[in-house]
């Protein structure tokens, strides 16, 4: 299995450096990837069917527990299925969708890799390895919907959409760390063998709700939809593979997968329910106000999604049946709408139902493909969607709460998805064939022939359930942890309820088909509403946002130097401070002070009023003479203090700093220019406040208790061991000699910085 | 041989220095050094970690004094790690600037100083006295402030003025701070310091201690609300010197923070609670900093800041998987965070600038390139399984374990914004169209470069690429030396008894 | 009296006192020449400072400082003259 | 004894160079400021000094005593000279009691060029106006 | 050669007596020491001729330790009272000295002492101009001026 | 004395400071360099202030026989003084050219804040 | 400057200067001083004389660039510094030491070594700023 989720990437990797024989006429051949892959799941039907659960075991980083651990049970297996089936069909139609394109083998590269990491999460049983799977989908996806890279608003499309689904990805990685601390091991399975409750585990609720920012953000669910109809500005091929068919359902996926390790809990249920509802009336009831073909779809698609997580949130054996079949269903009708959306478009040249009429005239295969799908989407027997709509209708018209409220809404969902399957797959083949496209053509057979099989398939299923009863949704049933559950999928129910409000979807969906016509006049009545959707509010809360990082960045990040010490130092005073008010003890004696002299305390006099000289004196030249006096003030200090060594060295180097400075400051101005009185208290208050604490700080220390170990060590050593009388420095040549060897460094440093930034004049195109 | 091992990266780079200021006019000489010594100093490097590793913390007595009254040299599996990470990014810059910096800052001594950066960085890493940390500190400062000025203009120079200022008002926290500590213990050995500190009474005091180096290395770290020097002047040197101090310059200050207070200052909440506080903060400001920036250095300038509240965090919560956590995370910023300036190099060499709002068309005219540049750029989003993805992991457990909501919020926050950035950098460079920014007069375009320049240029990024593609799909291995680490940080016992257990041959 | 006590209440005293009298003039001016003056004549009395203070003491090796400052002190007198001149060129 | 020629030279070298601070706290004008702290001083700093080899007896400090004058010897008037001079270069007026300036209108502004006599070129020579 | 022979011997001295280690081999080292550095710094030229002079030498250095003291006294009295009694001014003194060497050290022995002040040499070397505390008249100061130190200096040097 | 000394230190390392935030570039280095004055006194107070006693093994002995200063803080303040002195050799000729290029040593015309740039 | 007086005064001044210097650097091991402050005054020295005689008669003086001085310090001390290493397999900056005592520097070691390079840096390191700075006034 590995190798089969690997190879997409090698696929792709491979297309790096042959890309330009993908680029023509051989494109077709990166079919046979989906196919291989497709043939491959394909035989393992019968081994799974049986309830067989086949699992293989890479590791991969065992120290975080994550391994690449793979289980094809009957959930995974449908996935696969449909990612690679559909993914052939998609390949295939590429090829002629994308003719000649010059990016053709990049297309091919990420949509290999987007098959591969799709691939990966459907079959990951390590939820870190499932959520790295569903990362490098939302990357993939990122790289398609933006594969128009020069318009505009495809890359703004394709950063909304990364956002948004990374914001999922993330949360999706909160909840699964969480989940394995809590359960101590990342692997599903292990969570379901291990037995641990988790529902009743104080940290339930935060970890639902992170899988449900994951679910909700990936398969579009309100308020994070919008970021799919953004996403329909990629290639049509990628609307139909990611954005319909595989990508958007991963969400569902998570959600089915952990409904046996988080489902059958008020929270969970509840909140799918709600959410789940709350999207398919909201998606649903905007697709009449789109005229964009791919539009109306994007909004059904949501819906679509919306319906399944309302039925996973019923969380009953039934919803779930019905759910895996409307999975089937909706990926069936909508990968042939999508499909055909692109037939006509390339043909065509447009996607305004508004002008589309009468195309079966001149496409007509494309038109039996849209009709079969508009049928299938709408519920009408014999289509698989008609199974799929009774069988959504019978477990919310059993649900235990709220089941009126429920199937009221459900209907409406359905009526308007009727309706819009209706505008999608049949308006344009319908009527009379405007002047405009007669000189419309048939296209190749590799653009037809996948929405035709995909339609087709969507019926044969329909008459024939049992192809899939007890092969696909029998095991997907069992693997979402209803083991043993009677699974009967038919046609006819006979007259019940159920069937009554089928007809009654029917009926009035077909109403409004003809009721109803998409005009540019609704659309522009919804675009007035457009404030109030989420994706305006999420518009202004960004921009806002961006606003907020603006005005913070520039309030600290202000450009004046004095202000970033100004910030630094107030943290230390604060933190110091804080720290010095908490635990200072002053117990300090000043017995064991030396006392003053008067000669030490004229220096220290003479300091004093240096340093007040060097900080207020408005001449340069006199504030350096001063910063001379101070530093000849130190070196007689040194000398008093018994530092011989100390004193020389500081002498020297301040005079030869006072020689520098001298050389340098002729050229300056005379005098400065001053802060303003306000600033000069402030800085003034902030420097003073810096120096008590250091003069606090030295006390306290200086009424601490001395260790001189290691100074004796050096005294009693340094002639003996070392062969050196001057103590200092032994230390600087022998003791401690590596500091002396990288201080001379540093000096050598200094002076070629010194040379090259006074000799080295760069020419203009040379700077930086 | 193997005795002195711990100082082979040291003298190496210093004898590299020294041979290259001998060479001072002769820079085609100075090409081959710095790239020849360069890869010698991998494979010392290399053999240094796999002697820490087979045989544990491994000590130098400089000068042959025993501790504490030596200078010490400690390789510890972390040190040994760094000294590992900044010779493979050193070598990659070594051939950057071979053909990215012009010849007239190659004339003036852009190569030994940029091994004596490379050798303030193996000694800071590899040191076991705070005040030899100090003087290797220094070097660094020195080293990277004449690499900001070389050739400067106004812009580098006003970058240069705030990087200097800010870089030595922490230098002098650490000094104040080593002071204290000295006062207080009469030593300056960090072992004997561990055990010294421990045993003061007067624990205010010790705080108080603590948090002027916290502050001090926080200067460097380039973390809330001290990083400011940081946004105004990595944007503004050579690409190559940006890369270089970007990819290992902040994560010294980390490196110290770490040991510092791993093993000197361990167990104060009142810190740990600063250290959270500061590492949220830092991932948000840091964030929100590079979101508004239309410069590709600023961008990631902001980006280093950020992720440096990662580290921090890892840090302030002080449990070993949080650690580990940390230590991942640096052994993935260091080599991704060169990399990227590398790449912000390449851009600039493309097109001439490195405005966001200029560049362009990457993905037509380069598509090689683009590919090249994603490995970086989704590596720092953390895309799995791309090596910034595996510390949170670490991260994440660890601040769930401890229940600090708001560190996860902010890891979470600061990876969204990461993500969105990165998502519109790439926009902005490689998928927008080529923008008709004006051709500039006498500059050297990529395109007009000989061979040997590009590949000069390309094979550096396609070699720190592998590695942190290493990084990321040989997790394992990593993960096993970020464990280690963490091992050994938190438990400073093991690191005292390597000081003092190790007696050399001659004993005096 | 002895000559410690000498050194300690007179020579040092007066000393210091003398270098708050140098002091006081580097303050007043009014031209820099007059301060750098001042600050020569600080160096100076630094020297004989030392001298007291190596007897007060009996360190001799704290006369090493004293030649150092004698041999260095008067270069930034060079320096500030240069300084001086130079700007008055300009 | 020896505690006693000490005390003597220390006495002297004290005052000396308490003249000299004195000297640079009252002198009118920078010349006569110049001109007391050189001498003064320079005195001072000897006799001090030469307490100190007195009382220390060791050839080694004597040297090093002798060294440190000959020093202030070879430096001190160059230094005196050098910012004297200075002074007047750059303007500093005589005092008013002064009784006369044979260096008016000798220095070149420009050129730096000192003359031994007037000459035709007032423009560039630097004269300055007595302190009223 | 003779010149740097004696500078080279003078040095040694200097050397010897700074180290205060009065060996031979010090001696030796001093020497070789001191004939590299003259090696490395020698440019220019000035002879002096060392024996001849040393009595001379030390006669003018008593003769200048008298200067010094009383001039001393002068400037202290002057310095201590309250009223300014000195005339001071600049005063143009025509030079018989011609080598560097002998304006250098007439300039410097007349900085030195107390109450003059060598302010500058004029580029011809012609004079030198000395800032002074007690101008009586012009003459009498330049006579004793010349009479004074110019001349001892010259017999020395000369 | 220690008590005079603890408040000089406070008081160079408060002007050192309020230099640092002053307009001047020339004054924020003098400030830089007060600063680490006050820093190497630090040192020097904190390693416990000894009168008359250096660190040097008296002339025939051959350790100490009476107190001593200690010499570790000496050691270290000098690497740390010659250590400034790069920098600030570095640092002042800084001022220069940067006077050259921007015209100016007032720090607050030196804040380019520009987000292309 | 324009003046007789320094200019001849510093021809005698530098080789006294100077050779303090060394004397400053040979006793550091014994009295204050050492290669730090020897290599000071040895650049002060010629920085007077660069002051008073112009920088390109000081440098004709040199004849070499001083910063030529800085690796070859480096070098001394590095030498220094690793001798031990090489020679003996002892850590770096292991002191190596004559046996006997000699005249003038007391005992000879590596130590010595190590000085004299920091000497010679620092004269490097500060005739090469002074020089730069003062050529580019
Ligand atoms: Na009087
Ligand atoms: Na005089």
């Amino acid at each position: 299995m590995l190798i089969a989720i690997l190879l997409g990437f090698i696929f792709s990797l491979f297309l790096v450096f042959t890309g330009k024989v993908f680029r023509g006429k051989f494109a077709i051949l990166s079919a046979a990837i989906p196919l291989i892959l497709f043939i491959y799941f394909a035989q393992f039907i019968g081994r799974i069917s049986n309830g067989e659960v086949i699992t293989e075991m890479h590791s991969w980083v065992p120290s975080f527990g994550v391994g690449l651990g793979f289980t094809l049970d009957g959930l995974s297996l449908l996935f696969s299925l449909m990612i690679t089936g559909v993914g052939f069909l998609v390949f295939l139609y590429t090829a002629a969708y994308l003719k000649n394109h010059k990016y053709l083998d990049r297309f091919y590269g990420y949509l290999s890799m987007f098959m591969a990491a799709m691939l990966g999460l459907v079959l990951s049983d390590n939820l870190i390895s499932l959520f790295v799977f569903w990362e490098l989908t939302s990357i993939s996806s990122f790289f398609l919907i933006g594969f128009n890279n020069s318009n505009e608003a495809s890359r703004k499309s394709a950063i909304t959409a990364l956002s948004i689904t990374g914001l999922g990805g993330l949360a999706l990685l909160v909840g699964a760390i969480f989940l394995g601390v809590v359960t101590g091991t990342y692997s599903i399975a292990e969570m379901l063998n291990s037995g641990i409750d988790i529902g009743s585990n104080s940290y339930y609720s935060i970890i639902v709700v992170l899988i449900f920012v994951a679910a909700f953000t990936k398969s579009a669910q309100f308020p994070f939809h919008f970021w799919l109809p953004g996403a329909m500005k990629a290639p049509t091929p990628v609307s139909t593979y990611l954005h319909s068919a595989t990508m958007v359902k991963a969400g569902i996926y998570l959600l089915m997968r952990l409904t046996p390790v988080l489902g059958a809990h008020e929270l969970w249920n509840s909140t799918l329910i709600v959410v789940g509802a709350i999207t398919m009336v909201y998606s649903a009831v905007h697709t009449i106000f789109r005229t964009d073909l791919k539009g109306i779809l994007a909004y059904s698609t949501i819906s679509a999604l919306g319906i399944l997580v309302f039925l996973i949130g019923q969380g009953t054996t039934d919803a779930l049946l019905a759910a895996s079949v409307f999975i089937i269903v909706h990926a069936l009708y909508k990968a042939t709408l999508f499909l055909m959306t692109g037939v006509i478009d390339l043909q065509t040249g447009t996607r305004d139902t508004t002008v589309l009429r009468g195309l079966r005239k001149v496409l007509f295969p494309v038109a039996i493909a849209g009709f079969l799908a508009a049928i299938s989407s709408a519920g009408i027997p014999p289509s698989i969607g008609f199974l799929g709509k009774e069988l959504t209708y019978e477990s919310t018209l059993h649900f235990e709460y709220s089941a009126i409220l429920l199937i009221v809404l459900i209907v409406i969902t359905k009526i308007l998805l009727l309706y819009s399957g209706f505008v999608a797959g049949i308006r344009p083949f319908a009527g009379k064939l405007p002047e405009r496209f007669e000189k419309v053509r048939m296209p190749s057979p590799l653009l037809w022939m996948p929405p035709l099989l995909l339609a087709v398939t969507g019926i044969v299923f329909g008459v024939f359930p049992g192809i899939i009863e007890s092969s696909m949704i029998k095991p997907v049933v069992s693997a979402l942890g209803k083991d043993g559950a009677e699974v009967h999928l038919q046609l006819w129910h006979g007259f019940n309820t159920i069937l009554w409000l089928s007809v009654l979807t029917i009926v009035i969906g077909t109403i409004l088909y003809f009721l109803i016509k998409p005009t540019a006049r609704l659309e522009a009545g919804i675009a007035k509403l457009e404030f109030l959707s989420p994706k305006s509010i999420s518009l202004k809360i960004w921009v806002w946002f961006t606003k907020f990082s603006d005005i913070w960045t520039n309030f600290f990040q202000n450009g004046y130097l004095r202000s970033y010490v100004s910030t630094i130092l107030v943290v230390l005073i604060a933190l110091t401070g804080y720290s010095l008010y908490n635990t200072a003890q002053f117990n300090i004696n000043f017995d064991k002070f030396s006392k003053v002299t008067i000669y030490e305390a004229v220096i220290s006099l003479i300091m004093l009023v240096a340093i007040f000289y060097t900080v207020f004196t408005r001449s340069r030249l006199a504030a350096v003479a001063s910063m001379g006096v101070i530093g000849y003030a130190i070196c007689l200090l040194f000398v008093f203090y018994s530092a011989p060594d100390l004193a020389m060295t500081q002498f020297s180097i301040d005079t030869l700093t006072v020689i520098l400075f001298v050389l340098v400051l002729y050229k300056l101005p005379k005098y400065l220019r001053l802060s303003d009185y306000k600033t000069r208290i402030k800085d003034g208050v902030l420097s003073l406040a810096v120096g008590a604490i250091i003069t606090v700080l030295v006390l306290e220390v200086l009424a601490e208790p001395v260790n001189g170990e290691v100074s004796d060590f050096y005294a009693n050593n340094a002639y003996l061991l070392a062969h050196g009388k001057n103590v200092v420095n032994v230390i600087l040549v022998d003791f401690r000699g590596a500091d002396t060897m990288i201080e001379i460094s540093v000096l050598s440093i200094a002076a070629i910085g010194v040379f090259g930034l006074l000799k080295l004049r760069l020419k203009k195109s040379d700077q930086r | 041989m193997t005795q002195q091992i711990v100082l082979y990266p040291l003298l190496l780079q210093l004898l590299l220095s020294i041979v290259l200021m001998f060479c001072w006019r002769k820079i085609s000489w100075q090409r081959v050094i710095s790239i020849v010594g360069g890869v010698i100093n991998i494979a010392v490097s290399a053999w240094l970690f796999y002697h820490i590793w087979e045989n544990g913390t491994q000590i130098v007595q400089a000068g042959n004094w025993k501790a504490p009254f030596g200078i010490i040299f400690v390789g510890d599996t972390l040190s040994a790690t760094l000294v590992l990470l900044t010779a493979l990014s050193g070598v990659a810059v070594s051939t950057f600037s071979s053909a990215s910096v012009v010849a007239a800052r190659l004339k003036f001594g852009y190569f030994p100083i940029f091994h004596f950066l490379l050798l303030g960085l193996n000694g800071a890493f590899l040191t076991g006295d705070i005040f030899n940390l100090y003087v290797w500190f220094e070097i660094i400062i020195i080293s990277s402030f004449v690499l900001i000025t070389l050739g400067g203009e106004k812009a580098q120079l006003e970058g240069a003025v705030k990087y200097f200022t800010l870089n030595i008002l922490a230098s002098m926290i650490f000094l104040t701070a080593i002071a204290v500590l000295y006062g207080l213990t009469g030593s300056l050995n960090m072992a004997d310091l561990s055990m010294k500190v421990a045993a003061i009474e007067n624990r205010g005091l010790v705080e108080i201690t603590a948090i002027l180096f916290l502050i001090a290395f926080g200067i460097k770290a380039a973390v809330f609300p001290l990083y400011f020097w940081l946004p105004d002047s990595y944007h503004t040197p050579p690409s190559a010197v940006s890369a270089i101090f970007g990819g290992l310059l902040t994560k010294v200050g980390v490196y110290a923070l770490i040991r510092v207070f791993t093993l000197i200052f361990v167990g104060d909440l009142f810190l740990q609670n600063i250290l959270l506080a500061m590492a949220v903060l830092t991932l948000i400001s840091g964030g929100l900093g590079a979101l508004v920036q239309n410069n590709l250095r600023k961008v990631f300038s902001y980006l280093i800041i950020c992720h440096i509240g990662y580290m921090i965090a890892g840090l302030g919560l002080f449990t070993k998987l949080a650690i580990s956590g940390t230590i991942f995370y640096l052994i993935h910023d260091i080599i991704v965070k060169t990399n990227l300036f590398m790449v912000s190099g390449l851009a600039y060499r493309i097109r001439g600038t490195n405005s966001m709002r200029a560049l362009g068309g990457l993905y037509a005219e380069y598509p090689k390139i683009s590919l090249l540049i994603a490995i970086p750029l989704f590596s720092l989003v953390g895309i799995p399984p791309l090596s910034g993805f595996w510390p949170k992991l670490s991260l994440i457990s660890a601040g769930f374990t401890a229940e600090r909501w708001w560190v996860v919020g902010a890891i979470v926050f600061a990876s969204l914004i990461t993500l969105i950035i990165i998502a519109k950098v790439w926009a902005a460079i490689v998928w927008k169209d080529k923008t008709d920014f004006p051709k500039r007069l006498n500059f050297r375009y990529f395109a007009k470069l000989k061979l040997v320049r590009k590949t000069q240029m390309i094979a550096p990024v396609v070699f720190l690429s592998l590695v942190s593609l290493y990084i990321g799909f040989g997790a394992e291995h990593i993960q096993q030396v970020s464990v280690r680490v963490a091992n050994e940080l938190m438990d400073n016992q093991q690191y005292i008894d390597a000081v003092y257990n190790n007696n050399p041959k001659l004993n005096r | 009296m002895t000559l410690h006590e000498f050194l300690y209440y007179f020579v040092m005293p007066v000393l210091s006192l003398s270098v708050i009298f140098i002091v006081i003039r580097f303050l007043k001016g009014p031209s820099i020449v007059d301060r750098v003056i001042a600050l020569d004549l600080i160096i100076t009395t630094g020297i004989g400072f030392i001298g007291a203070y190596a007897i007060l003491n009996n360190k001799p090796s704290l006369l090493d400082v004293a030649m150092i400052l004698a041999l260095i002190a008067f270069l930034s007198t060079v320096a500030f003259s240069y300084y001086i001149q130079k700007r008055n060129n300009k | 004894m020896t505690d006693l020629i000490v005390g003597i030279l220390a006495f002297f070298g004290t005052i000396f160079i308490f003249l000299a601070a004195v000297g640079l706290l009252r002198m009118p004008d920078t010349y006569l400021r110049i001109s007391v702290t050189t001498k003064a001083a320079t005195l001072g700093i000897g006799l001090l000094l030469v307490a100190a080899a007195v009382y220390f007896k060791d050839l080694s400090i004597t040297t090093r005593v002798m060294a440190i004058l000959l020093f202030i010897l070879l430096t001190a008037p160059v230094s005196a000279h050098l910012i004297g001079r200075t002074s007047y270069f750059s303007g500093i007026r005589l005092w008013k009691g002064s009784v006369m300036d044979d260096l008016e209108g000798k220095y070149q502004r420009i050129s730096g060029v000192l003359k031994s006599e007037t000459d035709d070129t007032p423009e560039d020579n630097i004269v300055h106006d007595k302190d009223k | 050669m003779k010149n740097r022979f004696l500078s080279n011997i003078l040095l040694t001295f200097i050397w010897v007596a700074l180290t205060g280690d009065f060996t031979f081999a010090n001696y030796l080292f001093g020497f070789v020491l001191n004939f590299l550095m003259l090696r490395m710094i020698t440019s220019g030229s000035g002879n002096a001729k060392y024996f001849r002079i040393l009595p001379k030498v030390i006669g003018f250095v008593f003769f200048f330790l008298v200067e010094l003291i009383k001039a001393n006294l002068q400037v202290a009295y002057e310095v201590m009272t309250p009223h300014y009694n000195m005339s001071p001014g600049i005063v143009k003194i025509p030079l018989d000295a011609k080598s560097n060497l002998e304006i250098t050290l007439l300039a410097n022995l007349i900085s030195l002492t107390p109450g003059t002040l060598s302010l500058d040499v004029s580029d011809d070397k012609k004079v030198l101009y000395v800032h002074s505390m007690y101008i009586n008249s012009r003459e009498e100061f330049i006579k004793s001026i010349k009479n004074g130190f110019e001349k001892r200096i010259l017999e020395i040097l000369r | 004395m220690e008590v005079i000394l603890a408040i000089l230190i406070g008081v160079l390392y408060a002007a050192g400071i309020y230099m640092i935030l002053r307009r001047s570039l020339v004054k924020l280095i003098l400030g830089i360099i007060i600063l680490g004055n006050g820093a190497n006194l630090l040192i020097f107070l904190l390693g416990r202030i000894v009168k008359g006693s250096p660190p040097i093994i008296p002339g025939d002995s051959e350790v100490f026989e009476s107190i001593y200063a200690d010499p570790v803080p000496q050691a270290l303040i000098l690497t740390a003084i010659v250590i400034s002195f790069g920098l600030q050799s570095f640092a002042i000729i800084l001022i220069k050219r940067a006077y050259k290029v921007v015209k100016t040593d007032d720090l607050d015309e030196m804040n380019a804040i520009d987000k292309d740039s | 400057m324009k003046t007789i007086i320094l200019r001849t005064a510093s021809t005698y001044l530098l080789p006294v200067l100077l050779l303090f210097s060394i004397f400053i650097l040979l006793r550091g091991h014994y009295s204050p001083g050492g290669g730090f402050v020897g290599g000071l005054i040895a650049s002060i020295a010629w920085v007077l004389h660069a002051f008073a005689k112009g920088l390109e008669n000081t440098k004709g003086l040199i004849r070499i660039h001083p910063g030529f001085l800085m690796p070859v310090g480096l070098a001394l001390a590095f030498l220094s510094g690793i001798a031990p290493i090489v020679a003996f397999d002892m850590p770096f900056m292991t002191g190596l030491w004559y046996p006997e005592h000699l005249p003038i520097l007391g005992s000879l070691g590596s130590a010595l070594f190590f000085d004299t390079g920091v000497y010679l840096v620092v004269v490097g390191v500060t005739l090469t700023i002074i020089f730069t700075i003062t050529e580019s006034a």
